[in-house]
């Protein structure tokens, strides 16, 4: 156990650990996944969230959850980084219960909280500001959840909406992507009565944005997960694979690599775990950082683990191109890292003389 | 490359007259990444470029060819590639075994295998990796003895592109028990359509499998079908190497180019022109794709005088690495419609993109590149092999 | 990092009171790249901090310390940082020596050594590296034998910085003839000021001189001046560096984090902050900061607990790398001035972009600390020393 | 002797390099200058362009030249780089060769271009077009040369115009550079008389920026010729220096960072030669290209060199800190390689439909 966690947060990633590799298991649960045609597994968002718990983790106590915030939906992102398994969590237990517990009203919390805590409920959410036609193209997990939560503008204020996913003339078109382990959906929400519409709460794009952006950590520690992963599975192949009479292991060129892949993600690794704790003042800031850095990290990763791999890294039947596709997914998640690069720079310049 | 003849117009009205018609879906096609499309015609496309001569143009007339000057060797790859021709199924026959029988082969092979490569009718593929000789080429453990005039071979070679297609294929193997590394090699021409061998494709990320496994189970060729002698096999075998770095490299370049230029189109018409950084990497891309061609030219300019300057080494390296990064870029420009796969399938520049992540490491990884081009071009020590305090101390 | 004590305050409050006057003028300066700046004041600043019991604050209370708690010592590194102190001239004796004296040294050495560096009144440097013990720190070639009661010394130390201002040198010597290595080596502490001492500074790129090359001709120390037994000069000298992941990086991240906001100031002021890549390279050494920051948090809760974590290793190369590129970004930010030198002086940040360049070479190389990082974070095999096919085979 | 040089080219190369080395005499040269405070050798200038003829290498036949044009620059180049050597070869027999024989009337080539040739004639040049009140802060070598040439808008045209050194009224103020191997300055003309300038000829901006232009490939020469001592020096110095008993040189890291060094430096070697043997039409293209290249690949090596020598690489007494800093210099020599790029860049895209 090392700081920033405590003994309770180690038994959870043990568990989370646990139930993900088992899922994981070697790279079939990926291929598992491609060969099935559907980017998400609804019996493993039963035993994952629901029978494990996982779901409560970053909920309120007062609405069943395990009240560990940033910090604990960190250990979980990491461990689902590590084994791709496909499952809507960031955007249940992470956008939408945050935006819940951020703008509901008391009686909404009352109602939609447990249920998340309780892996009863998966949700999408799906930012429809700049919508044409009310319709957008990159909604994640939508076609594997029970609700969908839309913000949408107001008059001058934003609004969040639920709509159920059997709601009437709502149309959920998932799309093919090269990363087949992550549900990618077309939303279209033009056809939906306003009845089948529950009004959530009102915010402003200022505190929504301070919502939405505590997900980038939860990126990032996908991220970081599958990061390591990849280098762990690098270290493994390279003590054991043997070349001019030697493990490549200990040829230098291998080891300096590897001592580079470890400070990269140690690296993000920092910064993903610094803005979990991050104080609220902080959290935009060391949200972006962690997530440009990260995503930047998990491609170079990547790309490093199939390079050091040789001729078996660039194959179907070995794992390494799952973690390779999602890396280059994350990098259109959310925007790019030179997006995210800019805007801290704006707000570096804003801060100094 | 001062005087022009006319190969260059001749084989591009040829090409203008018959790259058509029913070919014209092969256009850009076939390319690494790619090389599993329209298998029956690309072979069709070999014949028709045989019966008309365009095989082997480089070879001595003595064997058929047209004995062409490299200036026009360069000539007809930059045509080929500019009327879009595929990938060239017969390549490997063509530019690299031929040269290396009738550097050694004896009469016999001459006319033996040249005719088929030279019609467009016979393909060879390549022998050499096995699942523990990928960097370390010459730790070769597929065994092949002498029975009754006839080599028994048997073990397994990998990574070996153009099976499927191929009728042949040239093997590197250990005919010497206790014989390691170089010592004690054969180079062998065995037929693969026999009852001793299985070919199993490998499928890559890209979804395609340009490259295979072949097992040899007692399989069989002649006595005769050695090129050199017992122990040659190394020797034969680098030398076929060196016919690599030969004019056909201008000809990948002019690939490379369309690549590029569609990358640099679609970033016009999406409005990624604009972006400063992809400004960058564009202009980047087009300086390497530059610099590629003039380090050819100086590597094939000095190769005629018989020697390997240095900066050939480098040429493996450079180009894997430019292609890599071209296809980030290429991901990069398409933007956020870089994840989706329109119809299912992935298009051209995501193929680009995930086939180039082998570039880096078939034919010499960038690490062995990068120890050959320190030993070789800078003189620098050898690495110690095993034996070290590693193994034993 | 959970209560706050006092100290925070207390020290802060001092150094507003004190730091100021004729004091003024060190305010950040005698960083590296800049330690011959003031050489007198500096000395006397050390004296104002050791009189008001500013020195040793982490040292035991039986040596006149504070034991001060991480937090708190981390508390007081950021407050002298934030305040602008001057790089401490007295931070080798107090932070590497005297916590090894105080581990291993006798009753007698910590009685005679502690107090004068408690006081701020003698300073310590540090005699590790050898002209051909570099990287290989462990081949050391300068003697130390014993004599009528007395350590004789011969050889040579370099890249030993303070020298020039100090009063003693720690020196790692070897004992025992024919020993190799590791084995055989003693830790001594030596009398600078002597006839057979010669010190030479070694001039920078930056002009400036940090390091010395310290000679030792029949130059001596008493018997009782070792610190462990003869053998244990190694282990002596790892244990010292281990002390030196410390609070202190948070003061150095303070300074960076000075130069930084002064080159983001500039971009302000200049123009630059409109240059997109600018942008993106300020926005990186930005977070690169915040990471540093981090990364030394979890290093040092971790090693409250007595195991060195893996991440520690990494910070050396870090922050190494991280300076060097703030160099680079300094001069880009500058733009066309950056060549002038006003008044004929390098300014700070061209210093920072010169001085930068040794970061990522002194206390390990960039490529030394990646060995260090394979072979202890992650466990990788060791490389073959010579004796491979290199020297004998 | 390597494609594109003939035998007649090896023998000039040679001749140059025996001189150059010399002078540079393994850093004492380039110490010497920095002791002196000035920034240039005229000595060396006597002996290099005089009496070895290397002025003329680039001229016209017609005018006592060697007609060798932009290929011999480059050898000549290459070696000024190597040695460091302090004489203003790029902007006389470079800049000012080039205008006077592309706009200069028959009468003024016939005047000034064997002076120059025969090493008579040492030449700065000055682009004064976006200058405030007749003043620049960045032309090399004006403290030690007989003539300026100085361009300047004339309506919608540009003048070339030459201001002996010796003028009343012109003020040139040598800088003192972090580079000190070569000569920087300003230069204030606004107290020359109109009789003291000598109109060479009139041209246009395009014109103008393709004859400057040219010279951006001597300045990737000389970049190439640097990166190659350190290269050199670097491979030397590791093949004697010693640690954990072997050569340095036999350590993978040391070797794959020197092959990198060479693959860099080779690449730039192809494109300044692309350049100097480019058509007219292709020139300016050429030598963006060469020189974007160049330059970044210059500084790399510098640092690279640095690095791998260990301490003594970062030492004043070892020379390799001069070649650092020019390498530094030469970024912000004729615009930044990012500006380069960008301009490239818009010569793609007007390129590509």
């Amino acid at each position: 156990m090392a700081y920033p966690f405590t003994d309770e947060h180690e038994m959870i990633r043990m568990a989370a650990r646990g139930f993900l590799q088992d899922w994981y298991d070697g790279g079939a649960g990926p291929e598992r996944i491609y060969q099935s045609g559907k980017a998400y597994d609804s019996r493993a968002w039963a035993g994952f969230a629901g029978e494990l718990g996982m779901a409560a983790i970053a909920i309120d106590e007062a609405y069943g959850g395990a009240s560990l915030g940033d910090l604990g939906r960190v250990i979980v992102m990491e461990e689902l980084g590590a084994s791709l398994c496909s499952l809507p969590f960031l955007t249940t237990c992470g956008i939408v219960a945050d935006l819940i517990d951020g703008i509901g009203t008391d009686e909404i919390k009352q109602d939609v909280l447990p249920k998340i805590a309780a892996g009863e409920m998966r949700a999408a959410y799906l930012d429809g500001h700049d919508a044409k036609d009310k319709r957008v193209y990159n909604t994640v997990y939508a076609d594997c959840v029970d609700t969908i939560f839309l913000s949408r503008r107001a008059g001058d204020a934003i609004e969040v909406v639920s709509i159920p996913t059997e709601a009437n003339g709502l149309i959920i078109t998932p799309e093919k992507t090269m990363d087949p382990t992550r549900s990618f959906c077309a939303v279209d929400w033009s056809g939906v009565a306003p009845l089948d519409m529950t009004v959530i709460g009102k915010t402003t794009q200022i505190q929504l944005n301070e919502i939405v952006m505590r997900s980038f950590i939860s990126l990032a520690a996908e991220c970081v997960g599958g990061a390591q992963k990849c280098l762990d599975m690098t270290l493994e192949y390279a003590a054991q694979r043997v070349q001019f009479d030697r493990p490549i292991a200990s040829f230098q060129a291998i080891k300096h690599r590897c001592a580079d892949m470890f400070i990269c993600i140690e690296a993000a690794r920092s910064a993903v775990y610094a803005a979990a704790l991050a104080a609220p003042d902080d959290k935009t800031e060391a949200a972006l950082i962690a997530k440009a850095y990260a995503v930047d990290a998990y491609f170079k990763i990547t790309g490093d683990a199939i390079q050091l791999h040789g001729g078996i890294g660039f194959t179907w039947e070995y794992p390494l191109h799952f973690f390779f596709k999602r890396a280059r997914a994350n990098r259109s998640m959310f925007g790019s890292a030179p997006r995210d690069y800019d805007r801290l720079a704006t707000l570096i310049f804003e801060d100094v003389a | 490359m001062s005087q022009t003849s006319n190969l260059r117009a001749e084989f591009s009205a040829w090409m203008h007259a018959n790259f058509c018609g029913e070919y014209e879906c092969l256009r850009g096609r076939a390319t690494p990444g790619d090389e599993d499309a329209f298998p029956g015609l690309r072979l069709k496309w070999e014949r028709e470029m045989g019966a008309a001569g365009w095989i082997g143009v480089g070879w001595p007339k003595a064997y058929g060819g047209r004995d062409a000057s490299l200036e026009d060797l360069v000539s007809f790859n930059e045509e080929y590639a500019r009327h879009g021709g595929p990938g060239r199924a017969g390549h490997i026959g063509e530019t690299l075994l031929a040269p290396t029988i009738i550097a050694y082969g004896t009469e016999a092979q001459k006319q033996k295998y040249l005719p088929g490569i030279k019609a467009g009718t016979e393909f060879w593929c390549q022998g050499y990796s096995e699942p523990n000789a990928g960097s370390d080429l010459s730790n070769i453990k597929t065994k092949a003895r002498l029975e009754n005039g006839r080599w028994i071979i048997n073990g397994q070679k990998i990574w070996t592109s153009l099976a499927m297609d191929s009728d042949y294929i040239f093997v590197v193997a250990r005919a010497e028990d206790g014989s390691v590394g170089r010592c004690g090699l054969v180079f062998l021409l065995v037929k693969l359509d026999q009852v001793g061998i299985d070919i199993r494709p490998i499928k890559q990320m890209s979804g395609t499998a340009e490259f295979n496994e072949v097992f040899f189970e007692g399989a069989m060729c002649d006595e005769a079908d050695i090129i050199g002698g017992i122990g040659d096999g190394w020797k034969i075998a680098m030398a076929l190497l060196g016919f690599e770095r030969g004019a056909s490299t201008l000809g990948q370049q002019m690939i490379f180019a369309d690549e590029f230029r569609q990358i640099a189109s679609l970033a016009k018409r999406n409005g990624m022109m604009q972006d400063p950084m992809i400004r960058q990497r564009i202009a980047k891309a087009y300086a390497g794709l530059k610099i590629m061609r003039f380090t050819a030219l100086r590597t094939l300019e000095a190769s005629q005088g018989g020697e390997l300057s240095k900066e050939g080494y480098m040429s493996k390296i450079f180009w894997a690495s430019w292609h890599r990064d071209l296809g980030e870029l290429a991901m990069d420009v398409m933007g956020a419609s870089a994840e989706i796969l329109d119809d299912g399938e992935y298009n051209k520049l995501q193929k680009l993109f995930l086939f180039s992540r082998s570039d880096t490491i078939y034919g010499g990884t960038n690490q062995i590149q990068r120890n050959i081009i320190a030993e070789r071009a800078l003189g620098m020590p050898k690495e110690p092999r095993g034996g070290g305090i590693v193994i034993k101390g």
